[in-house]
């Protein structure tokens, strides 16, 4: 083996473990991105803000006033279902939990966007400051858009909810045009001019 | 690599030769010794290793890394501790001297390594296993030409065993 | 000799001139005698399987210990609140300290040109290094979370944190793995040629090739020697700060917290003369029987023993004027913690602690004074015994009693270990052992090519020179 | 407020819910990665918004107090317990007892459903099976017409129900019940009945200025606690007008600690003493009988003629003519004129009503044991714990009882010995009143669905009514509560409105009218050479809180021994039979012996020795079986003649530790709680001992109060320099503007008592795990595991954030002589929060740091568990979670099922291998921040506070932001008497300690 070949070898082998060594540091190993979960029921919340153009607080109602968002009870839903779409299978299923209100049972939605137990996450904190659903949650106004039937997509995990990810928000600062642009409200010039919006960074600020 | 290479088993006699051959200008010579001997070195008269070239940048690579990691870092997310300074440079002066050790002395060895042009996978041609032992060696590189003349002052000054090479 | 005087510019290359120092081995003839005398040490026996054996059945109920530990959680240790450090602690210091013998004999004496240096200073090598590792293991059994360890490195990570690089553990975490870094280099490169040598020597064509490999393909030329002496020259020149900053910096992990008893300005110097103090003991207690169980006695002569035990006193000293140093300035501070501290210490709650690290440590080496003694092996290994003994307590003292008796009365504590702390101590001394055995089998406990430094060589004409 | 509370979530839903908001059941490092459950309510109930708390005003049943508590209602279950600012009594106070009843709700051990007997044990059943057996056996026995022997032993309660009970019974016809409370100061009653014609008269200790407490333990848990305490601590408040307390007793107990002068008088010479106080007697004569020197006695005489009309003498003796003891004290009071002044019988509690003295229960027990009872009845009462020897064996009386019925909740030692068990509900789960203050009724609504299958027993005795058609007809109401509402002033919608208010005028309907209960007469003392003092556990009481980790865990206030029994010994004595701490000593007496560890005290007399009860259980749960023993044994009588017992002291040869939190009982002159003296303060004589200007160092790093503090100078390092490049969140310009703030603490030493009800409140806040129970202890070996009770505690692993430090100053050569001059100094010690805060700078992985608003934070999910933070740490208050003791799957596990219901949501429980410690309530700072930022305005001053400051009954604890001048604490911090602890170590700690004030003993007869 010469000795050009020889180094050739040498330094490959350096460079290899050295990029390895960088890409299992930042590649978000704890993240959950991406998570999709198949749900007892195939919910689609296209049809519910596009077609019936109902506002995110009308199931999620504790968004705005409480650390936790909250989710739509049985009854609510039956508040309408119990006239649209009563033929569809999907509803069907939900009439199945309702029971007519008989000892009802509560929907087991299975869980998608998780924070670790130390995280405290309050949601009206962020709702309150203007930041949009989307800036997080992705387009899940677009969610199931064609119904529960034809090539239907579970609600998904579209950011990493990593620390670092939060961070980026917090020390950079939430830009309100870009939250308007990601929800598909029209962009102002006065949302443009805005100044980002920061927020404290401390580690006690979450982790308590 | 062409060459004659005589086995010694005296250090003087060794001397004496690598004397001669140098003298002659036969070509280059390869002294082999199973231990450092002065009287060797005195003879092969070979100029100053680099390596310490190798030592001092690496050492001032290792000192310069060591404070700018530990401050960067710091400033990167600051954080009080204590009612600390961020950036206090002073206990950092421990990551600089320790960072200075380890790539002054890694540097040191690769240059160890690059100049005396380890590690070969192979043991070329020109070495013998008794060169570990007790014997001393020289090595005399030059073509068919000359070999005659270098074989014959080896043998002079009392080779063991002389043989060509390559 | 002439051609020094000739070129006076040129004594740089030449390298060590270690053989000057006179320290002689009259009974070694000639170069393949040594050779032959070192390589007969390799040899398999029924005992080395036998004690490897109980090494490696000490390790295997460390580590088993261990994996109870982390499945339970530390409460199965004994610690003691307010007393948050323990035997993981103490055992961890108490390595590191074995560790500096090994480094301050092959860089320090090496400047020095203390010849005695040459016949043990690969085995002090192999046994820093090992104890090194040791060490190493015990920051991170010690922690409540070890699988959370890495988090004290600087790697790039998505939570764009760092560690703390005001804390003395990071201090720590630097300084431990540069020194084992280093040091493990410093064997090897100077293991090079004497691997050559078994490679030479080496018949059968599987280990011939590992053993190649190994030794680089190292082909004694004159090239190879000038880089190396250069080289060896200039680790030994970085080794030697490295050393005494080691311990200076495991010292900081006490000194640098105002608990009393710790913070105290002296404390680097004194950990460093401890650890030179308890790593020659250590030292003996490895090469003397190694000496006669090898019958390397005509390499590691008594005149050898003699200068170690010489370095032993003085450093036995040095550690006595530190532990009486501690009490004046206690006394003299007028701070009443301190004062009330190092009174229970001595004469309260840990006297039989205390007294047991002042017999060990300065009464019983006063015995080297005598000459007789100095140079009775079965004594300086019996001696040595007691120093290791008594060092794992000096830590014990310096650790437990501090925290046991700090600034808040109604935290006042004990500690006593539990079955589990006597576990991982048993398994260090496993884990050492068993890498040591396999160390002394495989590869040559003497630097070969360094020992035929001082043996004189084959001359034709007479016999004279070579010796300056 | 809703009426409707606890029907908001099923019981189902609990669990799975649990599931979702999982920050009660996860510890920390578990990965994000795990899908939980997410579940939506059925029906969402009105005005609940998930995951915010609301607050159901309810009365605190624990004690005869009958304070009224606020609820804390978190997604449909209480989470923890506050006082009720608004009421008369608690005015937003809550001692331990208060606070544990959570404990008892979420109890793993309580009935689940229904039991009935099957051959030696007690098996579940439905509700349709056990009431069918009822009604069958109360059949059987009317038929045989002997339902005049039934016995229905109750637990003391005064309200609506005993008087539903009663009917019922009546309609049954069968006799009255017997309302059992071996706790109430039956003598004290009886002598207050007599002398005041109120069972309990006010106590108002603002009008005071001589309190004479005859054994009277006002602060340990005689009477009603919390009134009595905030009282006290308001009326000390006014440093220079406060009153003085002299205590008169054998022990030294919380309220002795808290006294300005301790008189040892011989346990039974109570009555010379008030002879001679009254002129009745002289003063040798008292001197001869109680040991005391004639001279304090006479100096007593002349302080409470001083006193004058704000003389209060109390009287706690039990035993021997203790009634006649209590009229004679109140003679001091009379003769003083300071009934109407201090002592207000007009506006007393009504607590004590209906209460049944203990011959009422040993007559039942006669008729027991000769086996004339076919049917017995037992509610909540332990009598079978609670009964001592030599009055009778209950638990044989009661096994000759035909049919026996329990509706206790818990399996305590008279319930296990019970046919059929008809598990009624927690007060927490259950509709009712209470009496409080005489004419104020507290009511109580249910503040969930119930935790198991069980039923309020006043719902079962109806339903057993329905079954007979004789009984049909008087009981039209569906249950209990619309039976209730049916008798309300005002019906339904009176009760609606009554349900917001801390409490109503007017009378528990339908209250039955008993004769006053009068204690038994006292027997014998019996021999030997000590006095053995039997004391109530200011903790467990009775032993009814043996069943409640934090109570086992609460270190005694006095001795500092948890989850164990003690014998207290004097040091003089100890020397003289070569006792040492933990010496196993045996008390005999006429009633029996019991043997227990001894622990070392100055505050008994050499003559005595003491031990609490509340241990010794042999049922009762995991938590309280098989820890110490059971006092009771003790006494010769019943559990009203605790008093004036003698008995014999023998050694044991073996020993064991102390389940203690106390390292050394002495300061060692560390300034530790500091005191200033009355004279010192009021400027007339020097200041003497560690006031900050002893301690030399650089001007700036002496003590500032207030603003320019270094609790403000905090967090600086280089950001004190305005020109500094970008500082962060440090930055006073940065837009959180966190940098304002300056979170800090003061605590007045002079106000706290030492009752540590701070400590349990802290637990209940912040998930703080109880490590004490006997299966959670380590191993021993490979094979064996420490079940000792405390076995951690032993070990020091206690993990109270905040602790109750007690110091003795004084009488330091007890061992050779018996002092009773010794000062007592109760400090809470927690996170100081310190500005230069040793522990952040030498943690590696910045697990700890200083936030800009002032918190020393510590991260658990950052923390790998060097505890360098601990071993750097003067104060020593940081916690290590030895075990995994957040993990279900562990032994360790500190919140068995359903005790995990209890966590606190905005608190992360911490897993193995972290630090934890106090953290200023950053969960109450945040969610303020979160409300004031949601309502679009500044934080109010005042407007949140800590958990102890919150439940602190002596107000000593006050927090918040010492940059506003507005807030209560940063014009506290600027007092006289504040000073920081350890000052000299430059650690610029946030919380400022006041200092205790030491007021001259009144009846010293150098002073005369």
């Amino acid at each position: 083996m010469t000795v050009k070949k020889k180094w050739t070898v040498i330094t490959g082998f350096l460079a290899l473990a050295a990029a390895a060594t960088l890409l299992s540091a930042y590649s978000g190993a704890s993240s959950s991105q991406g998570l999709r979960v198949e749900q007892p029921i195939k919910f689609v919340h296209a049809p519910h803000v596009q077609k019936a153009g109902m506002n995110c607080l009308y199931c999620h109602s504790a968004a705005n006033k409480s650390p936790d968002p909250g989710n739509a009870s049985v009854a609510t839903c039956m508040g309408c279902h119990t006239l649209v779409k009563t033929t569809s299978p999907e509803i069907k299923k939900l009439a199945a939990y309702w029971n007519n209100g008989v000892n009802a049972k509560p929907i087991p939605w299975n869980r998608v966007h998780k924070v670790p137990d130390y995280v405290q996450f309050p949601h009206f904190r962020h709702v309150n400051a203007g930041v949009t659903c989307q800036s997080c949650h992705g387009q899940i106004q677009n969610q199931g858009a064609q119904g529960p039937d034809t090539n239907y997509v579970p609600v998904q995990q579209v950011n990493s909810l990593n620390m670092g990810w939060c961070i980026n928000c917090h020390v950079n600062g939430y830009k309100p045009a870009d939250g308007a642009r990601a929800a598909g409200m029209p962009v102002t010039a006065e949302l443009e001019a805005a100044p980002p919006k920061k927020a404290r960074y401390d580690c006690a600020v979450c982790h308590y | 690599m062409q060459g004659v290479l005589g086995a010694f088993h005296h250090i003087d006699a060794t001397v004496a030769a690598i004397k001669d051959a140098k003298a002659r200008r036969l070509g280059d010579l390869t002294v082999y010794t199973p231990t450092i001997n002065h009287e060797l070195d005195d003879a092969i008269d070979a100029p100053v290793s680099v390596v310490r070239r190798f030592t001092l940048v690496g050492g001032l690579l290792g000192v310069s890394f060591g404070y700018w990691v530990a401050i960067w870092s710091s400033n990167y997310w600051p954080l009080v501790t204590g009612g600390k300074a961020i950036a206090s440079w002073i206990p950092y002066t421990i990551i600089g001297f320790e960072m200075m050790v380890l790539v002054g002395a890694l540097s040191t060895v690769a240059g160890m390594f690059i100049n005396s042009r380890i590690p070969r996978l192979t043991t070329t041609t020109g070495y013998d296993a008794r060169f570990s032992a007790g014997h001393f060696g020289v090595f005399i590189a030059c073509d068919a030409g000359k070999a005659e003349q270098a074989e014959a002052i080896l043998r002079q000054h009392g080779a063991v065993e002389v043989r060509r090479e390559g | 000799m002439a051609t020094t005087a000739a070129h006076p510019e040129r004594v740089g290359i030449r390298g060590p001139n270690i053989a000057s120092a006179d320290v002689q081995l009259p009974a070694v003839r000639d170069y393949e005698q040594v050779d032959r005398d070192i390589i007969a040490t390799l040899g398999f026996t029924k005992k080395w399987f036998l004690g490897l054996g109980i090494a490696v059945l000490a390790m295997l109920c460390g580590l088993s210990a261990w994996l109870y530990q982390i499945y339970w959680g530390l409460g199965q240790a004994g610690y003691e609140p307010p007393v948050m450090w323990g035997n993981y602690i103490i055992t961890f210091v108490f390595w590191v300290g074995i560790g500096h013998a090994g480094t301050l004999i092959s860089a320090i004496l090496y400047l020095f040109r203390a010849g005695f240096r040459t016949s043990i200073y690969r085995a002090a090598e192999a046994m820093t290094v090992f104890a090194v590792m040791t060490a190493g293991l015990f920051p991170i059994i010690h922690i409540g979370r070890p699988w959370k360890f890495f988090w004290l490195l600087p790697y790039p990570n998505w939570r764009l944190l760092f560690p703390n690089f005001k804390s003395p553990l990071v201090w720590d975490v630097f300084a431990i793995s540069t020194y084992l870094t280093i040091s493990t280099t410093f064997l090897f490169i100077g293991l090079i040629p004497d691997i050559a040598v078994l490679r030479d020597k080496e018949t059968n064509p599987t280990r011939k090739r590992i053993l190649s490999i190994l030794s680089l393909g190292w082909r004694n030329s004159d090239r190879e020697w000038r880089h190396f002496a250069k080289a060896y020259l200039f680790l030994a020149a970085f080794s030697t700060p490295l050393v005494l900053s080691v311990h200076s910096v495991v010292s900081f992990d006490f000194a640098m917290a105002q608990t009393p008893g710790w913070h105290a300005s002296i404390f680097p110097p004194y950990f460093v003369a401890g650890a030179i103090f308890s790593g020659f003991a250590m030292v003996w207690t490895i090469a003397i029987p190694m000496r006669k169980w090898f019958k390397l006695e005509h390499y590691i002569t008594l005149n050898h023993l003699d200068a170690t035990a010489k370095v032993v006193l003085f450093t036995s000293m040095v550690v006595g004027c530190a532990y009486l140093i501690e009490f004046f300035i206690a006394w003299y501070s007028g701070v009443r913690a301190e004062q009330e501290f190092f009174w229970n210490r001595v004469f309260g709650q840990w006297w039989w602690a205390a007294w047991i690290m002042l017999l060990c440590n300065m009464a019983l080496p006063m015995s080297l004074w005598s000459q007789k003694l100095r140079r009775n092996p079965a004594w300086l290994f019996v001696l040595s015994l007691f120093i290791n003994l008594g060092m794992w307590f000096e830590r014990f003292v310096i650790v437990v009693p501090s925290l046991s008796h700090e600034f808040e009365p109604w935290q006042w504590g004990g500690y006593t270990p539990s079955w589990i702390d006597m576990a991982f101590l048993v398994g260090s001394f496993g884990w050492f052992f068993m890498w040591f055995l396999l160390f002394v089998k495989q590869l040559p406990v003497m630097a070969i090519a360094e020992l035929k430094e001082i043996v004189a060589p084959r001359r034709l004409h007479g016999h004279d020179g070579g010796h300056h | 407020m809703s009426t409707e509370a606890g029907t908001g979530v099923k019981r189902r839903e609990f669990l799975k819910i649990l599931g979702a908001t999982g920050a009660t059941t996860a510890a920390v490092g578990c990965s994000s990665e795990q899908v939980g459950k997410l579940i939506p309510y059925v029906a969402h109930p009105d005005n609940t918004v998930p995951g915010v708390s609301q607050y159901y005003a309810t009365t605190c049943r624990e004690c005869a107090t009958a304070c009224g508590v606020l609820a804390e209602v978190r997604d449909g279950r209480p989470i923890k317990l506050d006082g009720n600012p608004a009421h008369a009594m608690s005015r937003g106070a809550i001692c331990s007892t208060g606070l544990s009843a959570v404990q008892g709700l979420y109890n793993p051990d309580r009935y689940r459903s229904p039991m009935v007997r099957e051959g030696n044990t007690l098996k579940p059943t439905t509700w349709d099976k056990a009431l069918a057996l009822l009604a069958q056996k109360l059949g059987e026995v009317k038929s045989r017409g002997q339902a005049g022997n039934v016995v229905f032993l109750n637990q003391h309660e005064a309200g609506t129900f005993p008087g539903f009970l009663d009917q019922w019974l009546a309609a049954n016809g069968m006799p009255a019940h017997l309302s059992v409370d071996p706790l109430a100061p039956v003598a004290t009653i009886a002598a207050n009945q007599q002398a005041y014609g109120a069972a309990w008269p006010g106590l108002d200790f603002g009008a005071a200025k001589l309190v004479v407490s005859f054994g009277a333990d006002f602060l340990d848990g005689w009477g009603h606690p919390v009134p009595q305490q905030l009282d006290w601590a308001d009326a000390r408040a006014k440093i220079e007008g406060a009153p003085r307390l002299v205590y008169i007793g054998a022990r030294r107990s919380l309220t002795g600690l808290n006294a300005d002068q301790w008189i040892p008088a011989k346990p039974g010479s109570e009555m010379a003493l008030c002879a001679a106080l009254t002129g009745k007697g002289t003063a040798a004569a008292a001197a001869e009988a109680s040991g005391v020197p004639a001279g304090t006695i006479e100096a007593l005489a002349a302080a409470i003629t001083a006193a004058g009309s704000g003389t209060m003498a109390l009287c706690g003796v039990t035993g021997a003519d203790a009634v006649a003891c209590g009229t004679m004290v109140a003679d001091i009071n009379k003769q003083q004129g300071a009934v109407g002044v201090t002592i207000k019988p007009a506006a007393g509690h009504g607590g004590y009503a209906g209460l049944s003295s203990f011959a009422d229960v040993a007559a039942a027990m006669q008729k027991m044991a000769a086996g004339t009872v076919p049917l017995a009845f037992v509610r909540g009462a332990n009598p079978a714990h609670t009964t001592p020897a030599a009055a009778g064996n209950f638990a044989q009386a009661f096994g000759k009882v035909a049919f026996k019925v329990a509706f206790s909740a818990m399996p305590d030692e008279t319930a296990e010995l019970c046919d059929l068990i008809l598990p009624d509900h927690h007060w927490l789960e259950s509709w009712g009143d209470a009496v409080g203050m005489s004419g104020q009724l507290g009511l109580q609504q249910p503040t969930l669905d119930p935790v198991f299958d069980t039923r309020a027993t006043g719902d079962v005795l109806i339903q057993v009514a329905k079954m007979d058609q004789a009984l049909a007809a008087k009981y039209p109401a569906a249950d209990y509560r619309s039976w209730y509402i049916g008798k309300f002033p005002g019906g339904a919608s009176g009760f609606t409105a009554a349900l917001t208010k801390p409490s109503v005028a007017g009378a528990p309907l339908a209250a039955r009218t008993a004769a006053t209960p009068v204690p038994g007469a006292a027997p014998a003392a019996g021999t030997g050479e000590f006095f053995v003092h039997v004391f109530p556990s200011p903790t467990l009481g009775d032993g009814r809180g043996a069943n409640k980790p934090w109570l086992q865990e609460l270190p005694d206030p006095v001795s500092k021994i948890a989850w164990q029994s003690w014998v207290e010994i004097h040091p003089s004595t100890a020397k003289k039979l070569g006792v040492t701490e933990g010496t196993h000593l045996t008390i005999e007496t006429a009633g029996g012996k019991v043997t227990a560890p001894a622990y070392i005290y100055l505050g008994v007399r050499p003559d005595t020795v003491a031990i609490a009860l509340g241990q010794g259980h042999t049922a009762y749960g995991r938590f309280a079986k098989g820890v110490g023993v059971n006092a009771y044994a003790l006494l010769a009588g019943g559990w009203d003649t605790a008093g004036g017992l003698k008995g014999k002291v023998t050694v044991a040869a073996e020993s064991s530790p102390l389940v203690t939190t106390e390292g050394s009982a002495r300061q060692h002159g560390r300034g530790i709680g500091q005191a200033v003296t009355l004279a010192a303060l009021m400027g007339q004589e020097a200041e003497e001992g560690h006031g900050h200007h002893a301690i030399p160092g650089l001007p700036s790093q002496d003590f500032q109060s207030g603003l320019k503090s270094p609790i403000a100078a905090d967090a600086q390092g280089e950001f004190a320099d305005p020109q500094g490049k970008d500082k962060g969140m440090y930055d006073p310009a940065h837009s959180s503007k966190m940098e304002k703030r300056r979170w800090a603490m003061t605590i007045d030493l002079a106000r706290c008592t030492g009752c540590s009800a701070c400590v349990t409140a802290c637990y209940s806040e912040n998930n703080i795990p109880t490590v004490g129970a006997p299966y959670q202890g380590r191993a021993l070996s490979p094979s064996q595991w420490d079940e000792r009770p405390g076995a951690n505690i032993i070990k020091g692993r206690e993990m109270a954030w905040i602790r109750l430090e007690r110091y003795f100053e004084g009488a330091n050569d007890a061992e050779t002589t018996f002092s009773a001059d010794f000062d007592t100094r109760f400090v809470p010690m927690m996170c100081q929060h310190c500005g230069n805060a040793p522990c952040e700078p030498v943690c590696p992985v910045y697990a700890t740091y200083h936030s800009p608003d002032g918190l020393n934070v510590q991260v658990y999910n950052r923390c790998v568990g060097t505890r360098y933070c601990s071993n750097n740490c003067p104060y020593k208050v940081r916690y290590f979670n030895w075990f995994g003791y957040g993990e279900p799957a562990r032994r360790q596990y500190a919140w068995p099922e359903p005790m995990h219901w209890m966590l606190n949501p905005d608190v992360t429980v911490r897993g193995k291998g972290v630090m934890e410690k106090c953290t200023f309530c950053v969960q109450r700072i945040r969610e303020a921040e979160h409300r004031a930022r949601s309502e679009g305005q500044e934080m109010a001053a005042d407007a949140f506070t800590t958990a102890c400051a919150q439940a602190c009954p002596s107000r000593a604890i006050v927090f918040g932001d010492a940059a506003d001048e507005n807030w209560t604490v940063a014009k506290l911090a600027y007092d006289r008497r504040a000073y920081h602890v350890f000052e000299e170590l430059n650690t610029y700690t946030a919380v400022v300690y006041l200092k205790k004030v030491n007021h001259p003993a009144p009846a010293s007869p150098a002073k005369g």
